[in-house]
């Protein structure tokens, strides 16, 4: 329907020019800036917008997306008041710049005029391979191939672009953004083999002896098991797939007015649930068993979840999915929990409370508890892991293979990195450097 | 850069000259700074100042001097 | 409430705030609308031989952004034939008899036409006169504007034949593209002037159209010097006011134009010398009605600071204003970082490092970053506290000297009893 | 990649962007700095008599609430002594050889004065010569300066002796201060100047401190007239600059200086005649690192327009430039108004109804404010676009005239041939 | 507690002088500007935001209270997107200038240095009685006596300033505000009789023969009866009287992790609710019997109760209150409701779905579905009235006795005025401006 449609168009409209020259001309060009040091990418945010106010619209894009090949993606999707805005020293003295903003104003004349901002480099005959097109394998292959190496991504799905193509919801980033940071790569020569699975239509062993150096970027895999009764039936969901469903242009009318329970309260279980309340759920509410507190959805996703009228239900964890003999959900049994000791990783462990059971009626269930980890993935490769968490040296991203590099979600966890578009596109800067360093250093070049 | 110390330094010669019993005897200023003659019965010192606030400091003990 | 009242050479106005001889006196409807809405007098567009005006005649620039920082225009005097303004005169006059109207005039450099426009204008009962020689542009090829008004002998004679019939107190306006304004300041007076006026607009060009290549503003495809004007000129026009009321060969009141756009500016152009002033691009800019804070927020000044009548504040800080070689080389002020304000943008570290004397020192304390100055090696010489972008960030403290004061006069007079 | 050396009269630098001699360039360290953030070349600041400075120097202008608008200065030459600046020249000339270094020179009015000088800067290796008549303040009192600057005969005869003995090219830097600035331009020439460049700073005054009364800057308690320079006075310069370029006995190569804040600027200048431009303000406003983008933004300028080099653009505008009786009177233009666009703030109805010429009509339509331009009353004079705050809601729209162009000039030659 | 104190505080915080700066020099200074027009009172919005732009800081404060005697407590509290600010040029360009903040920001310095704005008027010997120091009695009030009346204002309340003293929520009217404003009158030899309620302490009939005019400006009532079983028991409370104890500094903890049900959705709800919110409740939720788009809260009262985590139960209508035996609220029994035909307001009527009904549990019962009127004050003055709302000439606020007027919320109904604090000053400058107009007539000075 036309109605769902338009819920998931993107929501945030873009600045006009006459607010991007405004607040272009409010930035102070600070020295030494701390919106630079808080950006993952360490985009040189005051010279970005200086070229803004200087209408050098090309020079704009090009200082941000040489630093950060997902660029027009992260103008959207970046946790923008935990990074360079939260940085922006305006904070203290009238209100900071809106660089997220101003970023998408900058990529997005990029996008439109279609200008060429960078070229492939002199091929110097080394070859990588690159297992993911998500942000970290698309940001190492651009840097690659303008350092001159041969790079060709293997990736599973369809399309390529990871989460930003099947993940993040539409409302916040359209499909369009994805395509073009793709695209952008694809230009500079980088080869994507798309629909190929590493492990099952190409082995990880194939790889390593075809390739001088591989970067395994194949971020984490779909939302484990409750592991409670019931999670067979029809309604229930893994808010990936739900989510990759409204991305992939499938809006379905089967929600409208229905009652929905969200379990788990990260960046997932507010896209799902949002996504949820735009699908036309009646009553959409958010399970968590810790509180508000511990939550580890971000504050404006979180506002943005209380105003779509997604309610909280916080130390509650589910305990049973009630079905009819349809198979369908009718209900959730859920039980209260209270904050009990502090667990090894520092907090506290919610506990159950003996017989304060209770029934919700849902029609549906979506789970946002994590997501799994490609452990058979990562041990055909040969890489020590921890958890499925690749074990890498935290600078040079290089695995326990010194071959082998590893960057983006799959590479999350135990402490390490952070499930975010711009790090992951850092990340995959850091490993495109050190593959090069060391090329140089072997070839002589250095 | 900083010429503090340099000039902390040529005011103390100054004073230096002063209290030993030197007295201005003539000043001249070209593209080089500002040379200053000192004069004690037959002895005869000439200092170059460089810095500014030297040379203010200079006129200032000239004005003592004349007063 | 206190008394806005100016009485400029015995041309009386219910406050200072005139609008100066440009479009916006360019007919009876818009001084009336003008004097309907405060302003206190009109000085009203150059008459003189109708002219012609270019189509395309003003630009302006921008700053960061910020609309109308300086003006720009090709424009000439009036190009309404002279019966038909003293009509309005005289209507706009009837309607309002103790607002002040100025005729502003411009003729050939000859005696007689001076003699019959001013007889003219006096006719209709206008409370003054004032004398273009300041237009930049097109009158100057005709010998007239600023073409007079940048030679002394010229100003002087001129005014001297407006003064041979005048009845009504002679303003002479005077062109600020001239080496020294004083000069023609002090010709004016020679040929007998009740006030002087200045500035006029300052030769410029507003910029070039990167796309097309032509001038900002063009007449088909073609562009020609005009006159400056705006907030931008405020500074320019302040310092001649200044040179000009300092002097004791222009010993008239001021009439002080260029860049006013609010009551401060007016404030500050008064104490620096001038009786009134005169208004032009901020009228341009934003219609008549802005006069209403020009004068409310005098008025609040006047009453704040216990002043009870505008006249009080008029020169008071002229004496202030002297020659470069009478200041004090041994007064020392530095600047002093309150890091409690500092919102750590180090703008003043890098104009300090880049383009000053290198101290102000970046530092951390306990993981808080921090700015300090080493005061033995500033200067004293403003940048930071100018390019700092919060209030209060930057002090500049006065240091008391070691030695006493002494200008740069005092010195070389010194010196040169030494130079043997 | 466009190319962006430039080569004015003989001294050729990496890029058009040079400092201007001033603050920024008072050090090799400074000045090395400056090449490592990409500047082309540097103008050092001034030799000569080291001088001495008042404690407060600078103060600025904002237009807004925008810091910076234009900047004052009461700071002398250098007041170091020249053997310490010529070493750090040497030092900075060999790590940076393909970097401009220009050495800045003042000196007293006396043959053998500038013949010393000349030769011991050009003994450690500059690439060329400028000499300062221009600064307005302080050393004018000396005899130097602009107080050399506004004589045509002092300018001309410094020149020739620096000339007599220079063997690298001279430079001579303009003070705005004069009347006719293709005077002092033209004395130059004669005199055997290799380029002028121009402008040094305007006389100004800042302002008043409406609180103590004190002039803005002051030192302890007095002022003095400043230079001013900065983004306000960029259409003063870009005039001076396109008046020396088109005047053929100015047939030297032009530095363009004053205001230039970024790419545009500098490309203004340089359609406009300037083979290259200097900047002071802007980099003591935000530091070095600004001239990344202006060399970014001129190269994506010229690609885009698909220039070769930056040496193509010297001059394109310049024949473009007139005088007001060469202008088209039957040249029209009117405003059009974009009801769709425009967010109905009626500053254009208002300027236009009270300065203009009444003719931009308020009207509902279904209830929707719109304003309309009653085209027969427009004379085009880009009031209202000017004001207009949206970009696209006012087009001034050219009007084919009936009748065939005809200038003031032809019009004037045309009728006196009449006048019987 | 001092946490709950905190929770009280003045919830946006003031404009710094960078940020006022920075704002006023955006305003355009429109002509004609349609931010004046929207505005109740008129206030020469550009001209006051110049002023603090040219450091007028007396004359913008001026020009604010000259319009709006209550512009202090209107820079708090008026829905500006809807009035001035959802009139900005700016909406259409940028964004719109924030003039209440900037209101606020001038009214502020006149409250610190306490500067004197305006003067009584030359005494006429001419005397009015006004009855209600809300803001429709203070600001008729205040206009007299510029005029030179002599005004007597009788109060019922121990403290003048109406709903603005007692009823706006204190975090978003501190009473500071207020009580400047009721000070500023004073100031001006307005005398105030606090504590004296016309028709008990001094009859209107007294107040009739004793004074030339006669305003009536006593508001509104308390909350109606829900007429429903068990509005008696301990916890059900009247929305305006729950608000008030706040507002008078009453900040008990018994509210703390309770379950609170607000009944209605209009402006009184809101502050109910956020209120029970700040008192600690855990869970609040808002019960209407229409749906969210029939609600009267303003968008951004919507938005920030959302915020607060309040919840919205739309098409929910309360049946009965359940108690325990002590008398208190233990429950709530609900009926969801559909929209059934337009009624004669043309409003669709909500009507119950027969066999609907649930119980929720509750602590607590927040009454808020409007206010009663003062009918026999309204009759013992002999005024026309519809449903208690007074019948007045809508240009004179002139009431069926031609020596009395009326203003605020006691007209405001049955389509006439709008409960606002602007309209209510706004009305009472009309009532004073009209007495004076018509003193100037009968005395031939006009
Ligand atoms: C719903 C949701 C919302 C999010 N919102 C935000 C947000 O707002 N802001 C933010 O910064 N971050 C957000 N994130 C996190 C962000 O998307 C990730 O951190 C980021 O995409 C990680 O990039 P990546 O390249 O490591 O992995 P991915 O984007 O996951 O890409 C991995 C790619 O590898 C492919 N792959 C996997 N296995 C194989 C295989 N065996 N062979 C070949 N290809 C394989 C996958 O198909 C995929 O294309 C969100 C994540 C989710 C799930
Ligand atoms: C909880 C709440 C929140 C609100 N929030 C907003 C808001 O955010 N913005 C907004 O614009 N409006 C708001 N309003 C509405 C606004 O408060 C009213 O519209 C406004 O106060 C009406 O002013 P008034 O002077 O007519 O009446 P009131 O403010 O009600 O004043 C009437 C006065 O008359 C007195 N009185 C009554 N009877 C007698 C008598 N017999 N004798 C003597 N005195 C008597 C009363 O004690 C009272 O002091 C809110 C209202 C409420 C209840
Ligand atoms: C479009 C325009 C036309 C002007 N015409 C005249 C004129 O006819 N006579 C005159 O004396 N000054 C004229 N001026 C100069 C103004 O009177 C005034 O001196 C100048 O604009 C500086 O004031 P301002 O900065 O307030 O604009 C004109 C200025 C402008 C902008
Ligand atoms: C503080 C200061 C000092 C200056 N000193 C000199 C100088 O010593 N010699 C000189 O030729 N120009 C000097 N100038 C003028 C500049 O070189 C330049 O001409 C002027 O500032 C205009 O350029 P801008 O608008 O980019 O600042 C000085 C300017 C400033 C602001
Ligand atoms: S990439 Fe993200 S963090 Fe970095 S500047 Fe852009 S929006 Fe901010
Ligand atoms: S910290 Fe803020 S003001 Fe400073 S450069 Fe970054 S965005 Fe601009
Ligand atoms: S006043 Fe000048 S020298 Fe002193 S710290 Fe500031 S910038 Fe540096
Ligand atoms: S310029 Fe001002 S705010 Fe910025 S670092 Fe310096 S003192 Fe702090
Ligand atoms: S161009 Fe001038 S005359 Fe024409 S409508 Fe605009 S302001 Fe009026
Ligand atoms: S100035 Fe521009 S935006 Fe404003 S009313 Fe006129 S056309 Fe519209
Ligand atoms: S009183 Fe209210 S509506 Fe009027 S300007 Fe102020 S905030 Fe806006
Ligand atoms: S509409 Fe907006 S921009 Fe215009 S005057 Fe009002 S507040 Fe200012």
């Amino acid at each position: 329907s036309s109605q769902l449609e338009r819920n998931f168009v993107e929501m945030t409209g873009r600045m006009t020019k006459n607010e991007a020259m405004e607040e272009a001309n409010r930035c102070l060009y600070c020295y030494d800036a701390p919106c630079i040091t808080a950006c993952p990418t360490s985009i040189q945010i005051p010279n970005f917008i200086k070229k803004i106010a200087s209408s050098n619209m090309k020079g704009s894009a090009l200082t941000i997306m040489d630093a950060n090949p997902i660029g027009a993606s992260c103008a959207r999707v970046c946790p923008t008041e935990i990074l360079c805005e939260g940085a922006c020293v305006l904070n203290s003295s009238t209100k900071p710049i809106k660089i997220g903003q101003l970023q998408r104003y900058a990529t997005d004349w990029a996008m439109e005029t279609d200008v060429e901002l960078f070229k492939k480099g002199e091929p110097n005959g080394y070859k990588v391979a690159i297992v993911g097109s998500g942000p970290a394998g698309l940001s190492a292959a651009r840097e690659l191939s303008r350092f001159g190496y041969s790079v060709t991504i293997f990736e599973a799905e369809a399309k390529a672009g990871g989460l930003n193509t099947y993940g993040i919801v539409s409302f916040r980033l359209p499909n369009e953004v994805a395509d073009w940071e793709v695209a952008q790569v694809e230009k500079l020569g980088v080869e994507i083999k798309t629909n190929t699975r590493v492990g099952v239509d190409i082995s990880a062993e194939d790889i390593l002896t075809q390739y001088d150096s591989v970067i395994v970027a194949v971020g984490m895999g779909s939302v484990p098991n409750l592991g409670i009764e019931g999670e067979e039936l029809e309604g229930v969901h893994d808010a990936i797939e739900f989510v990759k469903r409204t991305k992939m242009g499938v809006l379905t009318e089967d929600l409208i007015g229905k009652r929905v329970a969200v379990i788990g309260a990260g960046n997932t279980a507010i896209d799902g649930a949002t996504c949820a309340v735009r699908l036309g759920a009646e009553q959409v509410d958010i399970l968590y068993r810790r509180t508000e507190k511990e939550m580890t959805a971000y504050q404006y996703e979180y506002e943005f979840a209380k105003q779509d009228g997604v309610g909280f239900k916080w130390l509650t964890a589910p305990k049973r999915i009630i079905g009819d003999e349809a198979g369908k959900v009718t209900g959730l049994e859920c039980v209260k929990m209270k904050l009990g000791e502090a667990g090894a990783d520092g907090r506290q462990r919610p506990e159950a409370i003996e017989g304060s059971e209770f029934i919700i009626e849902v029609d549906a269930v979506i789970k946002a508890i994590g997501q799994t980890r490609f452990v058979p993935l990562i041990e055909a490769f040969g890489l020590q892991h921890t958890n499925g968490v690749v074990d890498i040296d935290e600078t040079t991203m290089q695995t326990s293979n010194a071959k082998v590099f590893a960057c983006g979600d799959v590479v999350f966890g135990n402490g390490q990195g952070e499930a975010m578009v711009v790090t992951a596109a850092q990340q995959g800067k850091n490993a495109a450097n050190i593959i090069h360093e060391r090329f140089k250093k072997q070839s002589g070049n250095a | 850069m900083s010429d503090h110390l340099l000039s902390l330094d040529e005011m103390k010669q100054v004073d230096g000259y002063l209290a030993s019993g030197f007295k201005i005897h003539s000043v001249h200023e070209n593209l080089s700074g500002m040379f200053v003659e000192f004069k004690r019965q037959e002895e005869d010192v000439c200092l170059q100042i460089l810095t500014a606030e030297a040379r203010k400091y200079l006129a200032a003990k000239l004005l003592e001097q004349t007063q | 409430m206190a008394d806005l009242r100016i009485d400029l050479a015995g041309i009386k106005s219910p406050n200072p705030f005139w609008l100066a001889s440009a479009p916006p006196t360019n007919s009876g409807y818009q001084v009336q609308r003008a004097f309907e809405a405060g302003w206190g007098g009109a000085v009203w567009k150059t008459l003189g031989e109708p002219i012609l005006n270019v189509s395309s005649r003003f630009a302006a620039v921008s700053f960061n952004g910020q609309r109308v920082a300086g003006f720009n225009n090709i424009e000439l005097i009036t190009d309404r034939p002279l019966e038909i303004n003293l009509n309005e005169i005289l209507e706009t006059k009837k309607r309002f008899p103790n607002h002040a109207i100025i005729a502003s005039l411009m003729v050939e450099p000859q005696q007689e036409k001076w003699h019959e426009i001013v007889k003219k204008v006096e006719a209709v009962g206008v409370d003054g006169l004032e004398l273009n020689f300041g237009c930049p542009h097109g009158m100057a090829e005709r010998g007239m504007g600023s073409a007079s008004g940048q030679v002394p002998e010229l100003v002087e004679k001129q005014t001297y034949w407006v003064k041979e019939v005048a009845r009504t107190p002679v303003i002479v306006k005077l062109t600020p593209n001239i080496t020294d304004i004083t000069m023609t300041a002090e010709a004016a007076v020679r040929g007998g002037a009740d006030a002087v006026s200045m500035i006029n607009t300052i030769n410029s060009l507003a910029g070039v159209d990167l796309d097309t290549w032509n001038t900002v503003p063009h007449v088909g495809g073609k562009g020609a010097h005009g006159g400056y004007c705006g907030p931008a000129v405020k500074p320019i026009a302040l310092n001649m006011v200044a040179e000009c009321a300092r002097n004791p060969l222009v010993n008239v009141p001021i009439s002080g134009i260029g860049g006013i756009s609010n009551w401060q500016d007016a404030a500050e152009f008064m104490l620096m010398g001038a009786t009134g002033v005169q208004v032009c691009t901020a009228a341009m800019h934003h219609g008549f009605s802005i006069v209403e804070d020009m004068i409310d927020g005098l008025n609040n000044y006047l009453d704040d600071k216990g002043i009870a009548s505008v006249m009080d504040l008029v020169g008071q800080s002229v004496q202030r204003y002297s020659n470069w070689g009478d200041l004090d080389l041994n007064y020392n002020i530095v600047a002093q970082i309150n890091n409690d304000v500092c919102i750590n943008c180090n703008k003043c570290h890098i104009a300090c490092e880049d383009t000053s004397h290198q101290c102000i020192d970046l530092y951390t304390e306990s993981g808080r970053p921090m700015l300090k100055v080493r005061e033995q090696d500033c200067v004293g010489c403003n940048l930071c506290a100018i390019v700092c972008p919060v209030d209060g960030a930057i002090s500049m403290i006065e240091k008391k000297s070691t030695i006493p004061p002494m200008t740069w006069n005092e010195r070389q007079s010194l010196i040169s009893n030494f130079t043997r």
